[in-house]
């Protein structure tokens, strides 16, 4: 089949399901909506293999295919267009897929909403917009997807809307991507102001000559192309939740849970790494922006990891997780190591995917109870999605052989991320020892707090009771406060499968478990069936040019030759961190307890995830407001309306009550001020025409 | 020239005090009086100058018509004087200043058109016309009805106005007052001056 | 076929027909006034199609001016009407919006009918006729009278403090635009044309331009509206019946734009470049002031007109970047502002029917009763918010790409609007919309029954459309845009493309 | 001082005028008065006229002169006519009393 | 020149006064027949504006009269306006009690003195033609004699009247005695000699006097009150035609006899321009009753005919005319609209008493609409118009501050025109209203409809014939 062909399909596919379901959701029933939507993304998703399969060994080429013109306004062209690329159809496989497997698993995971067509259709637009993003050739379409992707995240997270936390979380997620999309839309004008056009492909050869070009601004020169550079990166930050910007992804947990696995896990919150990939010909020459990436790479890779050791909901924890592995990507692409940043989205995309799947399944059965301190000892209640939660803690833990090249798939993608910063730092990157030091250390937190929820959830002893789920059950009506509850509409409880009224744990249907297994295959195995593509001897052949470094650093790249301390390390940290997990709540059940009772100073720091949310609601919304209200009352009603229209208005009434008194009605006071009149022309004549 | 002068200030003085007289008086009846005085000196005032024709039709239209024109509507409108005596005085000082003022601007203007206007040059008054020889009387007479013709038929219109205006505002036919009319009278006939009704029982006669 | 004049004057037809209908017809009869609303609804289809055939027959490879029709007047003033690539996109916005201005007053306006579909079909006409004019005084005459139509239906057909707010549009715009007739007759005067052609391409003295810029600006400034001068607009739209808000927002401030484009940078370049900076400086003011000004309001149709202004911020600093993404930005921006916050008054319209009340508060939970109405809303807000795909984007970001290459703080600081406008309108959206229905007055409001999403349909299809396919409408203006730019440039100099 | 020439008349003049003016404004008491106040005003501009006329050999000034009597007079039936309706009307011609309108 | 050739010069001003004479004669012997007297004065006044249309152009009476472009423009312009009045404020006068036959032959005089003031070549001319017009104001604003306000304002007309004419008197002996004559072309030779200054001082106190007639300020001060209690057919006369009369007047002594003296004149004009127009716009905000309000607005549209003139060239003049002549129609009609509307048998003349008169009387609420507007100078009513030629003027001859001001001052203004068009169109009627005369309501909408929108069609022919006037009037 005819590549073009292929795409348009895939594309657009996922935008067919959603306008069906979305428009007709209510005609056509909950039943055949599911089934559109799903069964385009199953479509999407099997051409998506198809294209990458071809891409991989079927010596496709990269191609653009140009479907309309965007806009074009003088040298501002932007078309809509496919642009298929290594990067592009990595992501392919990896948005259709987990995309599809969300949508099987929504199936069971939803059944008992209300409005599964909208639910189904928010998802497939999501894909819509997630593919326009992955191919877009210009910036436009990039931004096009870029903002389509958050829209869709702000309509999921805010999905069950009769619910305040998830409007407010909604609603920040949207602002926060905002404030991305600021610092992205500038960087596209600086792109455009730089080098006059926004087209990737002609972009990225003007860009050597181009390094020269700056702005002054406060004395000094600014390179256009670091500020550039600086700029996107702003833009990555906000959708993929780097540190500052990163506020949003833990509250949009609310969403439903296979949204969270979809949007906040496997695509949409890796849509900035993919972007610092793909401008890789950029940021290779602007090392001041690398650097700024490795930084704040690092540094939100172990801010989330130590926020996540200390979280009890299950989901938030996971979310901290996908912050920092996200950190991870970044400070990969930082350093250089694009490839190794690309393999990890890849191979996070699976497990991290799972796990959210996992955490949903668990959540499905235990009532939409989500503290993990009223879990424990459910592994006998749900042995699928254990087995699950455990491949996919293995795998994000990085577990693994080094030197055989045999491990799950966070050990290959985590390790060459890791072994990249370290020689970056040989080969002098400033903040390469220092993001490979950030590297270790947060390898052994993220296996610690990973093993920490598997062990808290399905091992020791159990925190809940029957009455408490049956309470939850019935309650979770009016519990909007915590509770992940459906629809408040919902009157299916006879469906639900407690027909002995004894309220207990349960495993899922297959339909979610369907997917579980899937994302566990892939969990288990993306790493080591594709390491040698992305990151091994093939990589140039793979990428063909759709990632761009420059020579000098890529001389130093020279195969596996590292010390055998860097290479053990990470895994010796995982497997610490996993005994000190094993110990704190199998052996020794409630030391975690106890510690975060004692409310250490630390602890507290991170409980409270460094008080970010307080800090920027003390700065920025209440400045907000207070500025609002400031050139509201101050500005536009005292000031401007009372100095100008009312004031002039009024003092025109005086100068006319002036005059209207002036106006005695007596003829004497007229014939004065006609003798006025005359005495004072009389008087300004004399002195007019003296001259 | 002395007598001439002499003549000069006294009429000046006479008309000016008069002047002053007519808007201070506190009788209306005295103001008509120096109001006559002012117009009779004013008029030896323009003897003086040569114009004798306009110094008669002064006293005779002026004191012959309007002051008693004035004099008798001071007299037929029955008006309470003694009331009307209050607030002069405060007024008066800024009238003062302001009054001052003009005339002090006036005679200055007045000096300027004298001294460099077209009569600069003359400093005895001149007989009017077009020889010496003739009369004040006939030098007006000669243009009044050739050169300005016009505006004496307007003048006339003007007066023509102030009769219908003074008519239509004062006349009045009181509707109480029966008035004969002759041709009412002559016209009158038995069909006219005579109805013949048919009053049914009860109903009396209708007006 | 004289088919300017034609479509200026189409909607007369209408309003002599309600007349006749007025004269011959019982006062306030039920069957006068639905006679009234078809006659106008009829009149305003009639002009769409005049329109829409006036843009087939237009000619975008053509940048001069199309369809001229001239006839001498008096005193040297002519009879002068004709279009370019930008006016035409003008006149069919109105002529676009007006029959959804009707429709929407179908139901909500029931006092005086006959007089509001006059008052409505005279502004549509007196609106093109700005569009359409080619001559200064011509020009003037459209531009003023449509205070008049405007002041009635904010003053009749009002709220509470209606008479307040007629007055205070009427005074302040009048105030703007003395200024600029003053200008107008000096220009007359100098040159001894009155002819806007002719105009542009007249080279007036730099100081000469200096106060003829700035007479012009305080008329446009003000209808935009700029900061500050823009406090009208709050008070106006507020009271404003729906569908006069709809117009004021989708046409009434387009005016001030166009003015912009048509005299400041074409005849004064020189004075346009010198004060761009002053421009810009207030732009950039108006978008964050006023965005966080309608982040603080209560009342829904305050906080849209609110941010009106924001985006008419946009607008002026796109126009005097002075290049083709700019201008086109700008163009683009105002276009797309017609339809969304036409469709946003539309949409708080739909409510206060409803319900007789703006205030935020008494709302809440409508999605769970109006579904359909929810979607609807959500659209427009996105498209408000300048979400890619919406019409809104396309303007926002090629003005912001146009004022960075001249003035990049501007820029930056303008940029900031588009993290506010999320913050207001997504703000106002989950108050108004989401969570659950506290107000029991609330449970047994309907969603839009048919006519009213007959009137968003064809809203929402320009949005998308716009938003989707923005190059059909730079196919039309690129022309005479280029043209624009190229002139300006020439006279200052410039070395920007 | 001895020699009279057009000055002095004119200085007459003006200080009559100045009187009837005077008397306009600063009378409060009667508008008959005021009447008489404008008549001084025009015996002051005929003093002028016939002044002017004499000294430029010129008749035209006293025939103005003597429309202007013409016209005095007009004006002094319409005014007193005026005044008597006035009268009728309030009974009393106190020209404070002359302010029913105002403002 | 004969005096027959004089007289032929004189044909429209013949037709009026023997007109006049024999209408009074036929009028005291059968005085129950107003009506037709009215309706004949109509027609003798029709006449005289035919006569004035085709008579030749000259100077008849040693200079005393002349007849040109500009008074054959004025007059038609003034005869017609007095014609219109005579049918409007007969039946006013009936509805009243007042049946008076002198009325309309008190019109014609007044017209005769318009008329002769706008073809005045000499300064007795002058004073005859204005104090004609004059006394015969002074007798129409206190016809309505039963009633006490009339009566006033008759007597402060008059006292304040006769105060101006002073002045004038006085500025004209000044300048007879400056330039030894009274014709305009006299005078203006001495006028254009050096040190003229005695001679501007006159013209200083003639402006004055002038001024007061067409009640710009600081001499506006009796027409609020004029127009208040005069009858309200009567003011319709009282704000057009003398005020045209008299600004022709101003143009043709300034233009005729002071042409070369135009720097001087050209600032006091321009005080007295500024002046009328702060005060008409200021002082009219606070007014409630109507005639009041639209004598303060009379007091801003002087100040801008004043404006026009005093630009000082020919287009100033021509702007004055336009402006006149445009302002006029709207006056008339405005005060049209006020004589047909009563409620109760009682005057509507407050502004609340307009309260939704868009209901109770659509045609004549539509007609002050118009007539507001185009008084606010708003396009494309005929006000409009006015104040285009008028500023423009003034722009030209690098007038900018006043121009800007006077564009300032007719927002200030508009205040209170909407205000009036808030009243009738927004507000709650009280109450239904009489019907309207079927004289007063044709005026009215005929005028509404020249104001707009025949007025587009007739600007072309105006502004021909302005130009021409204009340039018959001696400025550069």
């Amino acid at each position: 089949m005819d590549p073009v062909a292929l795409v348009t399909v895939i594309l657009f596919g996922p935008l067919i399901g959603a306008l069906v379901a979305g428009l007709f959701g209510r005609q056509i029933g909950d039943k055949a909506a599911m089934t559109v939507t799903t069964g385009f993304l199953m479509l999407s998703a099997a051409l998506s293999w198809v294209v990458f399969s071809q891409w991989t060994w079927g010596g496709l080429e990269p191609f653009t295919h140009v479907y309309a013109p965007f806009i074009h306004v003088g040298e501002f062209q932007s078309n809509w267009a496919f642009r298929l690329d290594g990067l592009s159809a990595v992501m392919l496989v990896v948005v259709t897929t987990v995309s599809s497997l969300v949508h099987l698993y929504s199936w069971g995971y939803m059944a008992e909403d209300p409005a599964k067509p909208r639910f189904f259709a928010y998802l497939s637009l999501f894909t819509f917009a997630m593919l326009s993003l992955i191919s877009a050739a210009d910036f436009m379409q990039l931004f096009f997807g870029w903002e389509g992707v958050g829209l869709a995240s702000y309509l999921l997270i805010g999905f069950w809307h009769h619910k305040a936390t998830a409007n407010a979380a909604s609603i920040k997620a949207f602002v926060v991507n905002r404030v991305g999309d600021f610092g992205f839309a500038l960087g596209i004008m600086t792109v455009f102001w730089a080098f006059g056009t926004i087209d990737f492909a002609t972009l990225f050869p003007l860009i050597e000559a181009g390094v020269s070009r700056t702005w002054e601004f406060a004395g000094q020169d600014w390179q256009l192309v670091e500020l550039a550079c600086v700029l996107l990166f702003v833009g990555a930050m906000g959708k993929s939740a780097q540190f500052f910007l990163h506020t949003w992804l833990p509250d949009a947990m609310e969403g439903p849970t296979p949204v969270s696995a979809l949007i906040h896990a496997a695509t949409m919150v890796t849509a900035g790494v993919y972007m610092v990939c793909l401008l890789s010909p950029m940021f290779e020459y602007a090392p001041v922006a690398k650097n700024i990436v490795t930084v704040i790479g690092a540094v939100t890779a172990l801010f989330a990891a130590t926020v996540g050791l200390t979280q009890n909901d299950i989901k938030r924890v996971i979310a901290y997780s996908t912050c920092s592995q996200l950190g991870y990507m970044f400070f990969a692409a930082g350093v250089g190591a694009y490839d190794a940043a690309m393999f990890h989205l890849f191979t996070h995309a699976f497990f991290k995917a799972l796990l959210f799947l996992g955490a949903g399944s668990v959540i499905h059965g235990m009532a939409h109870e989500q503290d993990m301190r009223r879990y424990g000892h459910l592994m006998p209640y749900m042995k699928w999605t254990f087995v699950v939660m455990t491949i996919g803690t293995i795998a994000i833990t990085g577990l693994g052989i080094p030197y055989l090249e045999w491990g799950f798939a966070g050990f290959y993608s985590k390790d060459a991320i890791i072994h990249a910063a370290y020689e970056a730092g040989g080969a002098g990157h400033p903040m390469g020892y220092f993001a490979f030091a950030v590297g270790i250390l947060v390898a052994g937190l993220t296996a610690f707090y990973s093993w920490r929820v598997a062990f808290f959830t399905f091992n020791g002893t159990a925190r809940w009771t029957s009455e408490d789920l049956e309470h939850h059950w019935h309650n979770r009506d009016h519990d909007h406060g915590h509770d992940d509850a459906h629809a408040v509409h919902d009157h299916s409880h006879s469906e639900h499968a407690h027909s002995d009224h004894e309220y207990k744990p349960h495993e899922s249907p297959w339909t979610m478990r369907i997917p579980l297994i899937v994302l566990a295959i892939g969990a288990i195995g993306a790493g080591f069936a594709f390491h040698h593509q992305f990151i091994g001897e093939h990589s140039s052949e793979f990428w063909r040019g759709a990632i761009f470094k420059l020579p000098a650093e890529h001389a130093a790249e020279g195969g596996h030759s590292f010390p055998v301390w860097v290479m053990v390390t990470p895994i010796l940290v995982s497997v610490l961190g996993l005994l000190v997990a094993a110990y704190m709540y199998i052996w020794r059940e409630g030391t975690g307890a106890k510690l975060a009772a004692k409310q250490g100073l630390l602890y507290v720091f991170f409980y409270n995830k460094w008080f970010f949310d307080e800090l920027y609601n003390a700065t920025f919304v209440r400045a907000a407001k207070w500025l609002g209200d400031l050139f509201w009352k101050g500005g536009d009603q005292k000031i401007i309306d009372g100095y100008g229209p009312d004031g002039v208005a009024a003092l025109s009434v005086r100068f006319g009550k002036g005059a209207g008194r002036l106006q005695s009605g007596y003829v004497y006071h007229y014939a004065f001020v006609m003798l006025l009149g005359v005495a004072g022309l009389l008087t300004f004549a004399l002195w007019a025409w003296a001259a | 020239m002395a007598l001439q002068a002499i003549a000069f200030y006294l009429m000046s003085a006479v008309t000016l005090v008069a002047g002053f007289c007519v808007v201070s008086a506190r009788n209306p009846v005295h103001s008509v009086l120096w109001l006559i005085l002012a117009f009779f000196s004013a008029a030896g005032l323009f003897v003086l100058l040569g114009a004798e024709f306009l110094a008669m039709l002064l006293v005779v239209v002026y004191v012959g018509a309007v002051a008693v024109l004035f004099l008798f509507v001071v007299m037929m409108l029955d008006v309470d004087f003694t009331a009307l005596r209050q607030g002069f005085a405060r007024y008066m000082p800024l009238g003062l200043v302001i009054g001052a003022f003009l005339a002090a601007e006036m005679i200055l203007v007045s000096t300027a058109v004298a001294t460099r206007g077209a009569a600069k040059d003359n400093d005895t008054p001149m007989a009017s016309g077009a020889g010496v020889d003739i009369s004040n009387v006939e030098a007006i007479g000669r243009v009044l009805y050739t050169d300005y013709i016009y505006f004496f038929q307007a003048a006339g219109l003007v007066l023509l106005v102030a009769m219908i205006g003074a008519i239509v505002l004062t006349l009045r036919h009181k509707p109480g007052v029966k008035r004969q009319i002759i041709m009412d009278q002559v016209l009158r006939t038995p069909a006219t001056g005579m109805t013949i009704v048919n009053p049914k029982p009860g109903e009396g006669i209708g007006e | 076929m004289p088919l300017l004049s034609l479509i200026t004057y189409a909607p007369l037809l209408g309003v002599a027909g309600i007349l006749l209908v007025r004269l011959f017809g019982k006062a306030d009869s039920a069957a006068g006034d639905n006679a009234s609303r078809w006659i106008a609804f009829a009149t305003t289809l009639v002009t769409l199609a005049l329109s829409v055939l006036l843009v087939a027959q237009f000619d975008p490879k053509n940048p001069g001016f199309q369809f001229v029709e001239e006839a001498p007047w008096f005193a040297g003033l002519y009879y002068r009407m004709g279009v370019d690539g930008i006016s035409v996109l003008f006149v069919l916005l109105t002529a676009f919006l007006m029959p959804l201005c009707i429709a929407a007053s179908w139901k909500s306006i029931e006092t005086r009918v006959p007089e509001y579909m006059m008052a409505f079909l005279l502004l549509e006409t007196l609106v093109i006729g700005v569009f359409c004019a080619l001559d200064l005084v011509l020009f003037y005459a459209f531009f003023e009278f449509g205070l008049v139509p405007m002041f009635l239906i904010i003053g009749i057909w009002g709220g509470q403090r209606r008479v307040y707010a007629a007055f205070k549009f009427f005074l302040y715009t009048l105030l703007g635009s003395v200024l600029m007739l003053a200008a107008i007759l000096f220009m007359i005067g100098t040159t001894g044309t009155s002819s806007i052609p002719e105009l542009m391409t007249h080279h007036f003295d730099p100081n000469v331009q200096t106060w003829l810029w700035l007479a012009f600006f305080a008329s446009f400034a003000v209808k935009m509206p700029m900061w500050p001068v823009h406090t009208w607009l709050p008070d106006a739209h507020v009271e404003a019946p729906t569908a006069g808000s709809v117009f004021l927002a989708g046409i009434l401030l387009k005016m001030g734009g166009y003015g912009f484009l048509r005299f400041s940078l074409p005849m004064f370049p020189n004075a346009s470049d010198l004060f761009a900076p002053l421009v810009f400086g207030l732009s950039a003011i108006a978008v964050v002031y006023t965005s966080l000004v309608a982040f603080r309001q209560t009342d829904v149709k305050k906080l849209i007109a609110y941010s009106s202004v924001a985006h008419m911020g946009l607008v002026t600093m796109g126009i005097f970047s002075g290049n083709a993404q700019g201008e086109q930005g700008a163009i683009y921006q105002m276009l797309s502002h017609g339809l969304i916050s036409g469709a946003l008054f539309l949409c708080v319209g739909v409510i206060y029917d409803r319900m007789h009340t703006r205030e935020i508060k008494f709302y809440g939970g409508l999605v769970t009763r109006m579904p359909v109405y929810a979607a609807v809303f959500m659209l427009f807000a996105m498209g408000n918010v300048g979400l890619p795909g919406t019409s809104g984007f396309v303007g926002e970001i090629l003005t912001m790409v146009g004022v960075y290459q001249v003035s990049t703080w501007t820029a930056i600081v303008a940029a900031s609007g588009v993290i506010l406008s999320a913050v207001y309108m997504l703000t106002l959206y989950r108050a108004v919309v989401f969570g659950t229905i506290t107000n029991p007055k609330l449970e047994t409001i309907t969603d839009l029954n048919w006519r009213e999403i007959a009137i968003f349909a064809p809203l929402i299809v320009g949005t998308l459309y716009l938003g989707l396919q923005p190059n059909s409408v730079f196919d039309l203006t690129s022309a005479s845009v280029d043209q624009l730019v190229q002139v300006y440039q020439a006279a200052i100099g410039g070395a920007h493309p | 001082m001895m020699v009279i020439g057009l000055a002095h008349y004119l200085a007459v003049a003006a200080i009559l005028f100045t009187i009837g003016v005077f008397g306009i404004f600063v009378n409060r008491k009667n508008i008959i008065v005021i009447l008489m106040s404008v008549e001084l005003m025009l015996l002051a501009v005929n003093i002028n006229l016939v002044a002017f006329s004499v000294y430029l050999g010129n008749v035209t000034g006293q025939i103005f002169a003597m429309f202007v009597l013409t016209v005095a007079a007009a004006e002094a039936a319409v005014g007193l006519a005026i005044l008597v309706t006035f009268f009728r009307n309030r009974g009393d011609i106190a020209v404070d009393d002359a302010a029913m309108m105002k403002g | 020149m004969t005096f027959s050739a004089n007289l032929a010069l004189a044909i429209p001003e013949l037709i009026l006064a023997i007109g006049a004479l024999s209408l009074l004669v036929a009028g005291a012997f059968a005085p129950a027949q107003t009506r037709m007297v009215g309706w004949a004065s109509v027609l003798v006044l029709l006449g005289a504006t035919v006569a004035t249309a085709t008579q030749p152009f000259g100077v008849a009476f040693s200079g005393g009269l002349i007849s040109d472009a500009a008074a054959t423009f004025a007059k038609v312009a003034i005869y017609l306006a007095s014609a219109v009045v005579i049918p409007l404020a007969q039946p006013w006068f009936e509805r009243r009690g007042v049946k008076v036959f002198e009325f309309p032959i008190l019109v014609l005089l007044a017209a005769l003195g318009m008329g002769m003031m706008v073809s005045a070549g000499d300064l007795i001319s002058l004073y005859i033609g204005i104090e004609l017009q004059s006394l015969a104001l002074y007798v129409l604003a206190a016809m309505h004699r039963d009633n006490a306000k009339a009566s006033e304002a008759g007597l402060k007309y008059f006292v304040l009247g006769a105060l101006s004419s002073g002045l004038l008197l006085y500025g004209a002996s000044l300048i007879y005695g400056f330039a030894g004559s009274t014709h305009f072309s006299e005078i203006a030779q001495a006028a254009g000699a050096p040190e003229n200054t005695g001679l501007l001082f006159g013209l200083v106190f003639l402006i004055c006097g002038i001024a007061f007639k067409v009640s710009a300020a600081p001499f506006h001060m009796w027409t609020p009150d004029v127009y208040e209690g005069a009858p309200t057919p009567i003011v319709a006369l009282f704000a057009a035609a003398p005020k045209l009369a008299a600004m022709v007047l101003f143009a043709r002594v300034l233009g005729d006899g002071f042409a070369t003296a135009a720097d001087q004149w050209q600032q006091i004009l321009v005080i007295m321009a500024m002046a009328s127009v702060a005060v008409g716009a200021f002082a009219g905000l606070v007014q409630s009753n109507l005639k009041r309000l639209w004598a303060y607005s009379s007091i801003a549209n002087i100040g801008y005919a004043v404006l026009g003139l005093s630009s000082g060239t020919t287009e100033g003049a021509q702007a004055m005319l336009m402006f006149m002549v445009l302002y006029m129609i709207d006056v008339t009609g405005f005060f049209a609209c006020l004589a047909a509307l009563s409620r109760g048998g009682r005057s509507m003349e407050t502004l609340q008493d307009m309260a939704g008169l868009i209901k109770e009387r659509p045609a004549i609420a539509l007609a002050m609409t118009v007539f507001a507007l185009s008084a606010l100078g708003l396009p494309p009513f005929s006000g409009f118009f006015g104040k285009y030629y008028v500023f423009k003027a003034a722009l030209d001859a690098g007038l900018w501050g006043p121009a800007v001001f006077g564009l300032v001052g007719s927002v200030v203004a508009a205040f209170y025109y909407l205000k009036l068009i808030k009243v009738m169109w927004f507000d709650p009627s009280p109450g239904a209203t009489d019907k309207p005369p079927v004289e007063a309501n044709t005026i009215a909408l005929t005028s509404a409809l020249f104001a707009f929108p025949v007025v587009i069609v007739a600007l072309h022919s105006l502004d021909m014939l302005a130009e021409r006037a204009a340039r018959a009037l001696g400025l550069a």
